[in-house]
């Protein structure tokens, strides 16, 4: 009867919690060394390029970082649907039709400037929210898988929003699949120059402490976080659930669209066809990675930009194709989820 | 051909792969797993067949080398799901991205081509029974004048209903989505049906894009071209019945059919076609979700 | 008598609660024996039989089989040594006929391909045949009640061939005739040479069918015994233990003026089905007495705790809290919106959120007192939580995740939160149900304080002890309905077994008017 | 246990920290002062494209065996989003002298990009832009090759040939919609056949992308069921479907660009060409002797002999009779030297 309770240290409990992280991370990169040197003439030279290419250069590694911002604007939205357990899958397109709107408006109200940009980025965010919040809204009401109809809505969404971008917005002056320019005033400014990378980096800086203040200061963050651990819990303690149910997807449908806008407003400059493909996905992964904490998010959004930032380096200098960065992507997908690998540093709780 | 003969025998043409694909994803469904990597698996099995026919010559062997890479892959699902307990539609993505991935990788290592690799001296799929396509009204360009993969999707949608409905394996694996329980408390594990439910999966679906790839003779980046998410949606409107399948895959080809056809009248934008199938699933699921809401509200 | 299965010293901890399900347990069945295993609810009993049917992993001890040491560590193992187990959730498919259930996995074959309908139809026929039962063999299990349901159970351990045939709790939902239906398989079975292990609490079966009884209390193995040696009396104080008594102050009459939660003819009809699952309950809960109601699991507690907590729609009658409407005709009920305080009876699943901290889940259900518009008064939280902790004496820190305590401290913390925001009312569930001795009492203690204090307290449980011990008045619910009262008074005069007749709906006692 | 895991972990992760340093010894080959070296940048993938696989051809055979210039071909992958940034990347490294390219989309990124590397020369081919001084436009007369291929569809779905019928039906399968096509080639073909019968209708019809062979194959199906006996095809891989059809349903294709009789023999009957290669070839000498006039754009037809047709190929005289090619080789004769005149359309 020798009964020994386990002391909880929080310390210590992070600290083996990043275990499996490691692990998960360190998989995926022996993955890549190993795919290096099966496909690669010189793989010493593609390793090289994969990790030091994007620090080679101010201007690709203004793109890397660049690169993480729609990343860890669109994980926030997902840390906060995921952790309230709703398995918004439906990025791809919510990114994609929340920049397109957002390009349409700003372009219908270029007289009002400033002004009408941050009006665009709105609208766009309303849209692409509610977009997300049907899948909400069919949840709540008939109890709808939401993992189904999001994925299902913004596979459908991607393709009106390619046909709306090649036929009735196409900009008749360039040979691109592309809209009309956005007007010069709804530019970002770049930051460092003659990279990408711009002032919406601002934002997603600010937008990680304003989710984490949502989820971790609030009323609403605590009974949200509440519904995700456990549903019947906080349906007994008297949680409104269809707020938690629609609230969640509306959130992380407009965090995908304010992404999208603000890359934009910040690198494109006019919505062109598949600007945004995987964005969505590579957003989800980092929520993914980052297990729904705001603060990780950073982190984990400029692992997903490094790995393709690398893999586009090792394309341009050494002798592989740019697909390798997607098998690497997969391995990541494959190890992330699992709840075995998660918890590997983790004792099993027994005497 | 009239018009109707011409849609009705361009529709079993569509309709073959998707039928194969949701054949063997009927497999993992009834096994109570949603197996969303289809779609790879069949990109993985279009490529390995048709790149070992052209290596090998030998259809046994490229049949063999295709399934078992597709087989293999989805091993891999399977296994990260059930016994690293990771989320299904997760590793279904994953093995998506993994497909498009290392089919072009490896087409580039191969022909140093990352496009299209055709193979001409592949012959072409002989057609079988061609006589009888015009002797008989409907039913001529329904059954008659396909290659071999259509009456293989037939055979083998036929095998399945006998391997589901009529065998203790069949039984054991549709308790396993009915009632996981009841095959573990007479000692059985559920976790190994679903396992197989994958590998049986991953051999449908390779036979599924072997037809699109050796039926052409060539391999193109991304074949599939979202084949094998309408097969799921076969599966969901088939109501996850033999038969049922095989009258939502003729829906699917006959509508596809007709669009094309339409095209050339219309000019419906393809995008919207190709949007399509995903409302049109959606709506399944929310009709679906909405009677078995009130089913369980009776209840 | 030889034994065949021989458990020696096992020891199961549960992980997150650290709960010690079985503690050092010993037993033995021999060769064509009906044992009983007899104890209160939580004292472990299903969970040895799940090890020793290998559907729990144990930490410590040994099993052998025909005195040879076996390793089970799956049902498959059991089932090779011919260990078959019932369980009390049936685990059958619906979708399948009575013939298909009982022959999954170890199905007859046409040429070892195809599955032979034929044959295993009459198979299963005969079988039925050869142990009197009453299903059909080509009736689709879905259709069929579930008396039924468990006879193809049974069937699908016979088709088996066990040797040794466990049953969990197999009365519990059973009406008296197929009690007795299924007692005299039982003996049928012994005579040809199987043993049975029959796992319940109820004393007089344990007389009725069993050559030994076995006593499990907390965890621990008290003993066993040749059932012809004891009596109903002796094997309920083994089962219980030595109860302090609780210093309840007895109530001689009520303020009936002073009605706090009213459940007004409510009852719940079921699609397709006679029997409601709620019956026209029609009771009042007035300031300052414990009402208590109890009844047999499977004869509408449940059902009522579901409609209180708002999780099941009433089909008819009203429910009130004073003069405001909880719930009426086809809604659920507003109790969690309004936060009456509420101690669920699941309280891992639904009165805890077991992977947040155990300040988390202390101010779950008073979340406005610590949220201003904006922000959060950690602080205010963390002083909060350590004073309820120390007032309630449990065993934690206020950062500590909830599911690494043990059941009696979870449940001292959802208790503790819901007393703190009592006004008038309280409803307990089960409030004691698998928590050790020191725990129930302290616990007890609690709810009889609320009492004196002028609190109305809803009281539903299952175990008998409690409920004559700490109720003012006691409802008994059989079937979905309620088929006795008792009033101030009179409640301290019953003992368990004269409530029996009353559990098993064989004698009803309402009396007229409004009580 | 656990401490066997961390020490392995711990291994693993020191090793994945040290894996770069391993690889820093690579160093760039030093360059020579007289060497000259050519991005060829691919908006898309070179194979089953013919302008990009020829611009590829063309780069590497005058890079063949001459010793001084390098040749780096990059295939930027369908993502136009993308292509950009990639350019930039690759122009950012300052390695390379002259950025060679083909596509229409192609000048207005390349003027970005330029913007930001004021020293940097790009020559774009099958693409008009004048006045910027950094760049040098070819744009080949698809109008003109859509002219007579039209023509010659035109001879045969008027003539008697085995797959050709009554209908004065020709079709036309893309892949996507895009200006050049609109504007010059759907034109050029229809005015092509319509000398021959101007009663000749065009069915036109879109895959979506560029990869869905078995979509084009449908289509195809679906077109001759409605009385197309001829088609022309622009449409990358998904071509394949087209060729499939035609061989097991019985039509004809012209091709644009390439000589590709080979892919359906017999079926295909006519095969345009376009001398990307020469043209890639006699750029790159110009660029070498320092001759180019940046800032210019031309457009480059039958006439100058940038375009024309593969008459030579034996599949070409055995799948037409005589008669056809006969006055398919009147037509061209005449288109050649002007007898016959047409005005371009507006791009």
């Amino acid at each position: 009867m020798n009964k020994k309770i386990e002391c909880y240290n929080p310390v210590i409990y992070m600290l083996r919690s990043m275990v499996g992280l490691i692990f998960i991370v360190f998989v995926s990169l022996v993955a890549l060394v190993g795919f290096s040197y099966y496909l690669s003439e010189t793989p010493d030279k593609t390793i090289y390029y994969f990790f030091n290419g994007p620090f080679l250069s101010l201007y690709d590694f203004g793109n890397m970082i660049n690169m993480a911002v729609p990343l860890i604007i669109g994980g926030l939205g997902i840390s906060l649907a995921f952790r309230s357990g709703s398995m918004n899958i439906g990025g791809e397109g919510q990114l994609y039709f929340g920049a397109l709107i957002a390009t349409l408006t700003v372009i219908a109200l270029e007289p009002l400037g400033r002004a009408g940009a941050v009006i665009a980025i709105f609208v766009a965010m309303m849209s692409s929210g509610i977009l997300a919040g049907i899948s909400g809204v069919l949840r709540y009401r008939w109890n709808t898988n939401v993992l189904i109809t999001s994925f299902l809505i913004s596979n459908a969404v991607v393709l009106i929003v390619n046909y709306l971008i090649t036929g009735p917005f196409d900009d008749p002056l360039t040979n691109l699949f592309s809209t009309q320019p956005i007007p010069e005033t709804a530019e970002l400014s770049y930051i460092l120059p003659p990279s990408n990378l711009n002032t919406s980096l601002i934002v997603a800086v600010a937008a990680v402490f304003i989710i984490h203040a949502l989820m971790y200061r609030s009323r609403t963050g605590f009974e949200l976080r509440m519904y995700g651990d456990n549903p019947r819990f906080a349906k007994y303690a008297g949680v409104n659930v269809m707020y938690y149910q629609i609230m969640p997807m509306f959130v992380s449908g407009a965090m995908y669209a304010l992404a999208g806008s603000l890359s934009i407003f910040g690198t494109y400059h006019a919505t062109i066809k598949d600007f945004s493909s995987g964005m969505g996905w590579n957003a989800l992964a980092v929520a993914l990675i980052a297990r729904y904490r705001p603060f990780a998010v950073i982190p984990a959004a400029l692992f997903f930009a490094y790995i393709e930032s690398g893999a586009r380096s090792a394309m341009l200098y050494s002798d592989v194709t740019f697909e390798l960065s997607s098998i690497v992507q997969a391995t990541v997908f494959f190890l992330v989820s699992s709840v075995t690998l998660q918890r590997l540093g983790l004792k099993k709780r027994r005497i | 051909m009239d018009t109707v003969s011409s849609l009705i025998f361009s529709a079993v043409t569509i309709m073959t792969p998707l039928l194969l694909a949701a054949t063997g994803g009927l497999y993992t469904e009834l096994t109570g797993m949603l197996n969303i990597g289809i779609e790879g698996l069949m990109l993985l099995g279009a490529f390995s067949s048709v790149v070992s026919l052209h290596f090998t010559h030998n259809i046994v062997l490229a049949i063999l080398i295709g399934t078992g890479s597709s087989m293999l892959l989805a091993a891999v699902i399977a296994s990260i799901t059930l016994y690293l307990k990771a989320n299904v539609f997760i590793t279904g993505l994953a093995a998506n991205l993994f497909a498009s991935g290392i089919t072009t990788v490896l087409s580039f290592h191969i022909f140093a081509n990352k496009g299209v690799v055709t193979f001409p001296e592949l012959p072409q799929m002989p057609v079988l029974f061609e006589r009888g396509t015009e002797a008989v009204p409907v039913l001529g360009p329904l059954l008659f004048g396909h290659t071999f993969f259509t009456y293989l999707s037939f055979i083998l949608l036929f095998l399945s209903y006998v391997v589901l409905y009529r065998t203790p394996f069949g039984f054991r694996l549709r308790a396993t989505g009915l009632y996981p329980k009841s095959l573990i408390s007479v000692g059985l594990s559920p976790k190994r049906y679903q396992f197989i439910a994958f590998l049986i999966s991953g051999f449908f679906s390779a036979v599924a894009g072997a037809m699109l790839s050796v039926n052409l003779g060539a391999f193109v980046p991304n074949i599939t071209a979202g084949k094998g998410w309408v097969a799921l949606v076969v599966i969901f409107l088939g109501q996850k019945r033999p038969v049922g399948l095989l009258i939502a895959s003729f829906i699917f080809g006959i509508s596809e059919a007709f669009s094309n056809y339409a095209q050339g009248i219309w000019h419906i934008p393809s995008d919207f076609i190709l949007a399509i199938p995903y409302i049109f699933t959606l709506v399944a699921i929310v009709f679906y979700s909405i009677y078995d809401y009130n089913r369980q509200k009776v209840e | 008598m030889f034994p065949i299965v021989q458990m020696h010293s096992i020891v199961k901890v549960y992980p997150y609660t650290l709960l010690k399900a079985n503690d050092h347990v010993d037993l033995t069945l021999n060769e064509r024996e009906i044992l009983s295993l007899a104890g209160e609810n939580g004292a472990g009993k299903t969970t040895l039989m799940k090890i020793l049917y290998g559907m729990e992993e144990f930490d410590e001890g040994m099993i052998e089989v025909d005195g040879k040491k076996v390793n089970i560590s799956s049902p498959l193992d059991a089932a090779r040594l011919g260990i078959g187990m019932v369980q009390q959730h049936v685990t059958l498919v619906d979708e399948f006929t009575v013939a298909q259930n009982v022959v999954l996995g170890k199905e007859n074959t046409v040429h070892h391909l195809l599955y032979d309908e034929r044959k295993n139809s009459s198979k299963v026929a005969t079988l039925i045949e050869e142990n009197h039962f009453s299903v059909e063999p080509d009736a689709l299990v879905g259709s069929l009640s579930v008396g039924e349901k468990q006879q193809v159970e049974i069937l699908k351990m016979l088709y088996r061939d066990v040797r040794v045939l466990i049953l969990d709790e197999p009365t519990a939902v059973l009406t008296s005739q197929e009690i007795d239906a299924l007692f005299s398989t039982l003996r049928s079975l012994q005579s040809k040479g199987v043993s049975i292990i029959l796992i319940t609490h109820k004393l007089h079966e344990i007389l009725e069918i069993s050559d030994r009884v076995a006593i499990m209390r907390q965890g621990a193995m008290i003993g066993t015994y040749e059932t012809s040696l004891v009596d109903e009396q002796s094997i309920g104080r083994m089962m219980m233990g030595e109860t302090a008594a609780v210093p309840a102050k007895i109530l001689t009459s009520i303020d009936s003026d002073r009605i706090v939660l009213s459940v007004d003819h409510v009852s719940i009809e079921r699609h397709n089905q006679k029997q409601p699952l709620l019956d026209d309950i029609h009771f009042d809960l007035f300031r300052g007495e414990i009402l208590g109601c109890t009844g047999i699991s499977g004869n509408g507690l449940g059902q009522l705790e579901s409609v209180l907590l708002g999780e099941l729609p009433i089909s008819k009658g009203k429910i009130f809290y004073h003069d405001t409407i909880l719930s009426s005709e086809h809604k659920r009920a507003r109790t969690r919106e309004i936060g009456l305080p509420f101690v669920p009876s699941d309280r891992l699943y639904t009165g805890s959120s077991l992977t947040a901290p155990v300040s988390e889940n202390m101010i779950a259900t008073s979340r406005e007192k610590f949220f201003p518009p904006f922000g959060i008064r950690k602080r205010k939280i963390q002083a909060y939580t350590r004073q309820l902790i120390s007032r309630y004496k449990i065993k934690s820190e206020p950062y500590q995740a909830i599911g690494t305590l043990s059941g009696g401290n979870i449940q001292k913390v959802i208790l503790a939160r819901e007393i703190e925001k009592v006004k008038d009312v309280i409803i307990c569930c089960e409030p004691t149900w698998g928590l050790d001795a020191s725990s129930a009492s302290f616990i007890h203690e609690q709810i009889i304080k609320l009492r004196n204090s002028g609190i109305g307290v809803l009281l539903l449980s299952s175990n008998l002890d409690e409920i004559i011990s700490l109720s003012d008045r006691l409802l008994i619910f059989s079937r979905g309905a309620v088929v006795a009262r008792f009033g101030v008074g009179e409640v301290s005069t019953m003992t368990k077994e004269s409530l029996g007749p009353f559990l098993l709906g064989k004698a009803v006692r309402v009396k007229r008017g409004k009580m | 246990m656990n401490n066997r895991i961390y020490s392995v972990l711990a291994v693993f992760f020191v090793l994945f920290l040290l894996s770069p340093l391993g690889a820093a010894g690579v160093k760039e080959e030093a360059k020579a002062d007289d060497s000259f070296s050519v991005l060829v940048f691919v908006p898309g993938v070179a194979a089953g494209s013919p302008p990009y696989e020829t611009m590829v051809a063309g780069a590497n055979e005058f890079a063949q065996d001459k010793e001084n210039v390098s040749v780096k071909v990059y295939e930027a992958g369908f993502n136009q989003a993308q292509w950009e940034q990639q350019l930039t990347s690759l122009v950012a490294t300052g390695e390379y002298d002259v950025v060679l390219s083909t596509n229409p989309s192609l000048p207005e990124i390349c003027e970005r990009v330029g913007e930001k590397f004021p020293d940097q020369k790009f020559i774009i081919t099958d693409a008009y832009a004048e006045g910027n001084d950094q760049m040098r436009t070819y744009l080949y007369n698809q109008y003109e090759q859509s002219l007579y291929l039209g023509y010659l569809a035109g001879l045969v779905t008027a003539s008697d040939m085995e797959f050709a019928n009554e209908n004065l039906k020709i079709g036309f399968i893309a892949s996507q919609e895009y200006p050049l096509l609109n504007n010059h080639i759907l034109p050029g073909f229809l005015d092509g056949a319509r000398l021959v019968n101007k009663d000749i209708e065009l069915d036109f019809r879109v895959i979506g992308n560029w990869f869905d062979a078995n979509k084009a194959s449908d289509l195809a199906s679906s077109m001759i069921d409605g009385g197309v006996d001829i088609f022309a095809v622009i449409a990358g891989g998904a071509a394949q479907g087209v060729f499939k059809t035609v061989t097991q349903k019985g039509a004809y294709v012209v091709f644009h660009d390439k000589n590709e009789y080979s892919a359906a023999p017999g079926y295909v009957v006519g095969s345009g060409s376009m001398e990307q290669k020469k043209l890639v070839m006699e750029i790159l000498s110009d660029v070498v002797n320092g001759t180019v006039e940046y800032g210019k754009a031309t457009v480059v037809g039958l006439e100058e002999g940038y375009i024309g047709f593969h008459f030579e190929d034996p599949l070409y005289v055995s799948s037409l009779p005589q008669d056809i090619r006969d006055e398919f080789a009147s037509f061209m004769e005449r288109l050649r030297n002007g007898s016959i005149s047409y005005t371009l359309p507006v791009l």
